[in-house]
């Protein structure tokens, strides 16, 4: 195990509410592993992992709970220490790579950066890693290219670029926070290939984060389910899609098209999704549940296993009421 | 780069020129009275030979194209009021005065505003913002003509550290700069603030603090280049009134600059010397507009591929 | 679903992009203290004839430059004239300067802004390449030019001072009608075959009162300083009206003497232009479309 | 078929100039559209699908091509007679915070379409606004709400309602639910179904996602840089894709089961590159099947099947190979 994340809680202290955008979560990141972490907008998905990194302002946001990575705890080391490993241990690929990049400053100069502030000392040396890097990561004259500005690339070659730059002090994490979201669908493909390619390369672990499911199952090797900041089910992917434990899980798989099933109408989840202000106990999916109960209301949102490590925070499944 | 800079001459800057020197000229002409009316009553051959001497009794056409001819070889005409001496001469004399009194008070009106703008935008909402914001906007809400007195009374006539006015020394020069530079800090502060504020939540800080770098270097490394933008562009119109700003100041401290020299000069409707003043200070904005566009394009690289 | 409501009065009313930047207003402490400040110093102004412990114009060369006193609350000047008085009749000058001023470069910058924003093309590089040029012109040497030319009437300063101000104003009102103008929700307007004119007046002008009035609060101040700036070179008013420009630059004269008569101007003024200012700040945080959207 | 179809899109062609460059977005399309059926048309970003779009309802002016509604021909049209037809189409956007006024309540922005075409009293209004609100699954009680006051999902109900209001022939939905969460996403999905059925609205559904056009299209036409490279029922197409570009997209859309891996079959390497696609067809330089006619002559769009008019793009297909 690379990264054990125990009960992480994020409060957003807001002069008009405080919002609970993490509560209580906990998953564990295997060596060279896959792990997706699927949730909608307002789930909670990325503010857990900015929280994992300390990215998030300290005066509004207050995290507590541990993380561990190889026996430090990320969430009460000292900055500098945490600094060390931001961006040379663990690393971050984000989503829409045109605002993602400085754009008054050349490729170049932000490939280089994490080596320079990690202490690297020879800028030629980095400037070459950086060459190198890019070309790996197939994009064409990465030579002549590199010293272009971001926004001469188009959206799939920058984000090729951002890959390269997670990559280059080679680090045992990357946080993928729906790296392919702003791309095209065929664009898309690539990039997941060329992060395939590259994972098994480095033998990287990554953490997948998305909203969509169709990814996930053909990327990821295990995966969180995520609902207004509580993780609903964790399993591997076959488990999750096959013998799904959540009805929220089981929901959002009948929901999305899918260009193979017929056109019946599609499966609606009712009722809007969470506000991120609201509630703090029982089950967050009990208002728009087909399955609910008072049971759901009481509930303290505890993983248990019900199957080979595959969890699941709903009493009724736990309690075998329920078979989806 | 190069090609860019010229069309900018040819295409903004002349014209912005020849457009400012005509209003001036026919709008100075048009008023009623002329330079010699104020004057104690001279007879009227001596008003005469005034006019002739100084070719006003041509038609106002054949005056205009002949003071254009004139400009483009640098020679501005007699001034009025001081007879036998030339625009030129006066503005050449005065001016390198207001300059440095320029150029210290934008220096100072920079950095002071740049550092309350950064420091003020760290912790929004926060004593520290307020506080901040509050003491640059004394900058505005204090009128030259009013911070000036007191800065003299408090820190010359109390403590007697500058003496009260004149221009030798360079202790002379601090009182003056700050009255002139105080107005633009809150300005450049306001304007930093704002930038910083709406830098710092760009996805391309969250990418920088993900590679490793420190708070401090995410600030000055990404956060303050995307800020001082709107700064920059901001430096045009604030040489504009850093000039009419001159006025008041010079006048205040007694500092032979061209500034006051305008305001004798408007005062006595000495009209080549009026003239000449305008279009020197016109060209000193336009070539100061042209500074800050070019210092942008190389600042943005998105500007430059026209 | 819920059934249909009868009449209009059963449907509670949601609070719009006011309301709620009206609240955030409210919660800005130095905005609040701004209002109250000016509120009372605009209202001693318009009621100066009446509650004004002397005339205006009353000399009492006994009282020659008294320090401020039980009789004189803010002393006399050197021809005996109480200053408190001065200083709410020259308020007055001052006020309405700015508020007309900036009406007149509110009023020519908002036609200007619009108009070059919705046409776009052509019209609209030939009248942002006029302000430009007008940009580079030496504003206030303009000013000083028409006022001393011309003879010096309220009716110019206005004019001269307004046709200072609606440069940056245009440009403001122009950049918003054109992110406006490329909005779905005007496409949608087209798209019903709604008139031009139909679609700037419902459509565009309600959208850019924001800024118009973020912008106006900010231009009162700022024509306040250049009368009074005017008035100190003895361009603006003329006696025997009076400013607190005057009122500051007679203060300067005889400061080492009588420092009270510099102070209490320069405060009244200084004051009026924090608390627009701080007025200003807040309004725009508080009516900023961007953090009033998603 | 004889009678004249709904709407008949004749060689259109659109460009911007964009500084100096002219920038053609749509190339020479052509298509047709029943009354009561949903066209899907799909391509990748910077297709010109959108483009297309806005220049049936003459939001942009084309360079050459004609747009006949029932016969009639937009692009000939001057503004005012253009204004009778404008009602009769309307678009709903992507964004849902973009395309709705901040300033004004729902009730104005619903009532608008109507009331500009007879003066209305206040309670017909207010009955005709809350049916609208009711049939696009929203609570009339809000319809003094502002639109900031309202989620993703419920804004663009609003749109939708909003288009409903001037009782449109045809809707043409840009992007409808692409910034939506894929919950909300299948609410409005069938809202679209259940209205075009109920209402017999004709509808050109625009995405760039095949498995969401898939659920609502009756045909499909799949563009690839301003041209048109394949269009047919969708079933036949799901079925049975022709051209290589449509083959490409449809093995890139990640499926939610994990026994199929999507990305791993992809081939296609470079990129769209203009320089290269000169004369011959578009696609010639990333297609993995490329001929030498290819680099030479554009290819046309030719009947495949009569019955079903499935037509295709690419001389490989034409040729009947």
């Amino acid at each position: 195990m690379i990264l054990d994340v125990r009960n992480i809680s994020t409060v957003f202290h807001l002069r008009r509410a405080d919002i609970h955008a993490v509560k209580d979560v906990s998953f564990q990141l295997f060596k060279g592993e896959t792990l997706g972490i699927v949730g909608e907008s307002g789930s909670g998905k990325t503010v857990l992992c900015q929280s994992i990194l300390g990215l998030l302002p300290k005066p509004p946001v207050k995290t507590s709970g541990h993380a561990y990575f190889d026996n430090t705890d990320l969430l009460d080391c000292d900055s500098k220490k945490l600094r060390q490993i931001r961006g040379n241990q663990i690393s971050m690929i984000f989503q829409d790579p045109s605002s993602a990049f400085n754009p008054y400053l050349r490729l170049s100069e932000q490939l280089i950066e994490p080596l320079i502030s990690h202490g690297y000392k020879s800028r030629k040396n980095a400037l070459e890693k950086a060459r190198i890097i890019l070309s790996e990561t197939k994009i064409p004259q990465p030579q002549k290219r590199m010293y272009q500005y971001p926004h001469e690339f188009s959206g799939g070659m920058l984000q090729r670029a951002m890959i390269g730059m997670a990559l280059i002090t080679n680090p045992r994490i990357v946080i993928a926070d729906e790296p392919t979201t702003a791309l095209d669908v065929t664009v898309q493909a690539r990039i997941l290939q060329l992060m395939k390619r590259l994972q098994n390369q480095y033998s990287l672990s990554i953490i997948f984060i998305t909203h969509n499911l169709g990814i996930v199952a053909g990327f990821c090797d295990r995966v969180v389910v995520m609902y207004a900041g509580v993780v609903l089910e964790t399993a591997s992917t076959a488990d999750l899609f096959n013998h799904t434990a959540h009805p929220y899980t089981k929901a959002l798989i009948k929901s999305v098209p899918s260009i193979d099933n017929s056109k019946d109408s599609l499966y609606m989840i009712p009722g809007m999704p969470p506000d991120p202000a609201a509630r703090l106990s029982g089950c967050p999916f009990e208002p728009r549940c087909r399955y609910r109960t008072d049971k759901c209301l009481k509930s303290e949102n505890r993983l248990r296993e019900t199957g080979k490590n595959h969890f699941t925070s709903c009493i009724r499944v736990l309690e075998s009421e329920l078979s989806l | 780069m190069g090609k860019f800079i010229l069309k900018r001459i040819f295409l903004e800057t002349l014209p912005s020129l020849l457009v400012i020197i005509t209003v001036t000229f026919f709008l100075i002409r048009l008023a009623p009275g002329g330079p010699f009316s104020s004057e104690k009553q001279i007879s009227a051959e001596v008003l005469e030979q005034l006019n002739s001497h100084y070719g006003m009794d041509k038609p106002l056409f054949a005056q205009y194209f002949s003071y254009l001819l004139n400009i483009c070889k640098g020679d501005f005409g007699p001034s009025f009021k001081y007879p036998g001496r030339t625009v030129t001469e006066l503005i050449s004399e005065s001016f390198p005065v207001s300059l440095e009194l320029g150029l210290y008070a934008l220096i100072f009106a920079i950095l002071t505003g740049i550092l309350a703008g950064v420091v003020a935008a760290l912790k929004p909402g926060s004593f520290m913002d307020y506080f901040t914001m509050s003491v640059s906007m004394a900058g505005i809400c204090i009128p030259a003509f009013v911070l000036g007195p007191l800065l003299v009374l408090v820190f010359s006539l109390k403590f007697g550290w500058v003496n009260v006015s004149g221009w030798n020394t360079f202790s002379d020069r601090i009182l003056p700069s700050i009255t002139l530079g105080m107005m633009y800090v809150a300005y450049i502060a306001r304007l930093t603030r704002g930038g910083m504020l709406e830098t710092m939540v760009q996805d391309f800080i969250y990418t920088a603090r993900s590679k490793g770098l420190s708070e401090t270097a995410v600030i000055f490394k990404h956060a303050l280049r995307g800020a001082l933008l709107p700064v920059i562009s901001f430096m045009g119109p604030a040489a504009a009134g850093m000039i009419s700003g001159s006025f008041v100041v010079e006048t205040i401290f007694s500092i032979p600059g061209l500034g006051r020299f305008f305001v004798t000069a408007a005062f006595n409707r000495d009209y080549t010397m009026i003239l000449g003043t305008v279009i020197f200070y016109a060209i000193i904005i336009i070539i100061f507009n042209t500074l800050v566009d070019i210092i942008q394009t190389i600042l943005n690289p998105r500007l430059r591929n026209y | 679903m819920s059934e249909k409501p009868q009449d209009i009065k059963a449907i509670p009313s949601g609070n719009s992009l006011w309301k709620e930047g009206m609240g955030r207003f409210m919660h800005n402490k130095l905005a609040i203290f701004g209002s109250v400040f000016l509120f009372i110093l605009v209202l001693l102004c318009v009621l100066a004839p009446l509650i004004a412990p002397y005339s205006y114009e009353t000399q009492n060369l006994s009282y020659g430059s008294e320090p401020p006193g039980s009789s004189h609350i803010m002393g006399t000047d050197p021809l005996g004239r109480d200053l408190f008085t001065r200083i709410l009749y020259g308020g007055r000058v001052s006020f309405s300067v700015g508020l007309c001023a900036t009406a007149v470069s509110v009023l020519v910058g908002v036609i200007w802004g619009s108009f070059a924003g919705w046409f776009g093309g052509k019209i609209d590089t030939i009248m942002m390449r006029m302000v430009d040029i007008a940009y580079a012109f030496p504003f206030t040497i303009f000013v000083i030019i028409l006022m001393v030319f011309f003879e010096r009437s309220m009716l110019l300063l206005f004019a001269a001072i307004g046709a200072v101000e609606w440069l940056t104003m245009a440009r403001i009102v122009r950049a918003q009608v054109m992110s406006i103008k490329h909005q779905e929700f005007i496409d949608a307007a087209r798209g019903l075959g709604l008139s031009t004119h139909r679609i700037i007046f419902r459509h565009i002008l309600p959208n850019i009162t924001g800024p118009v009035i973020i912008y106006s609060t900010l231009t009162i101040p700022a024509v306040m300083l250049l009368e009074a700036f005017l008035s100190f070179l003895g361009l603006g008013v003329q006696p025997p009206a009076s400013s607190w420009g005057i009122l500051i630059r007679e203060g300067a004269e005889t400061m080492e003497e009588y420092p009270w008569l510099l102070v209490f101007p320069g405060l009244a003024l200084s004051l009026t232009l924090f608390s627009l200012n701080f007025i200003g700040d807040a309004l725009r945080d508080a009516l900023d479309p961007r953090s009033s959207r998603e | 078929m004889i009678s004249t179809p709904f709407l008949h899109v004749k060689n259109l062609t659109v460009s911007y100039k964009k500084g100096k460059t002219v920038f053609t977005a749509v190339k020479n399309v052509s298509l047709t559209l029943e009354q009561g059926k949903t066209l899907g048309l799909v391509g990748e970003s910077g297709c010109g699908k959108t483009t297309l779009g806005r220049s049936i309802l003459q939001f942009h002016k084309n360079d050459s091509g004609q747009v006949l509604l029932q016969g009639n021909d937009l692009s000939a049209m001057n503004t005012a007679s253009l204004k009778r037809y404008r009602p009769l189409m309307q678009m709903i956007f992507q964004n849902p915070y973009r395309s709705l006024n901040p300033r004004m309540t729902v009730l104005d922005i619903l009532s608008e379409p109507f009331r500009i075409k007879e003066r209305i009293s206040q309670k017909d209004c207010i009955q005709k606004v809350s049916e609208l609100m009711l049939n696009t699954g929203l609570d009339p009680f809000m319809m003094r709400k502002f639109p900031h006051e309202f989620s993703g999902g419920q804004r663009q109900r609003i749109a939708i309602a909003r288009a409903l209001a001037a009782d449109p022939l045809l809707v043409i939905a840009d992007e409808p639910v692409s910034s939506l969460d894929v919950s909300v996403q299948a609410q409005i999905l069938n809202l679209l179904r259940e209205i075009h059925e109920k209402m017999n609205l004709s509808m050109i559904f625009i995405s760039h996602d095949l498995s969401v056009v898939r659920y609502i299209s009756d045909d499909i036409a799949v563009m690839y840089q301003g041209k048109i490279v394949e269009k047919g029922p969708c079933d036949r197409l799901f079925s049975n894709p022709l051209h290589p570009y449509t083959k490409t997209l449809l093995s890139a859309i990640p499926v939610a089961d994990p026994s199929k891996s999507f990305y791993t079959k992809i081939d296609i390497e470079n990129e769209f590159n203009p320089e290269e696609t000169k004369r011959g067809c578009l696609y010639s330089n990333r297609c993995p099947f490329i001929m030498d006619i290819c680099k030479e002559a554009e290819p046309a769009l030719e009947t495949v099947d009569n019955n079903s008019n499935h037509e295709c793009a690419c001389h490989l297909i034409n040729s009947g190979s």
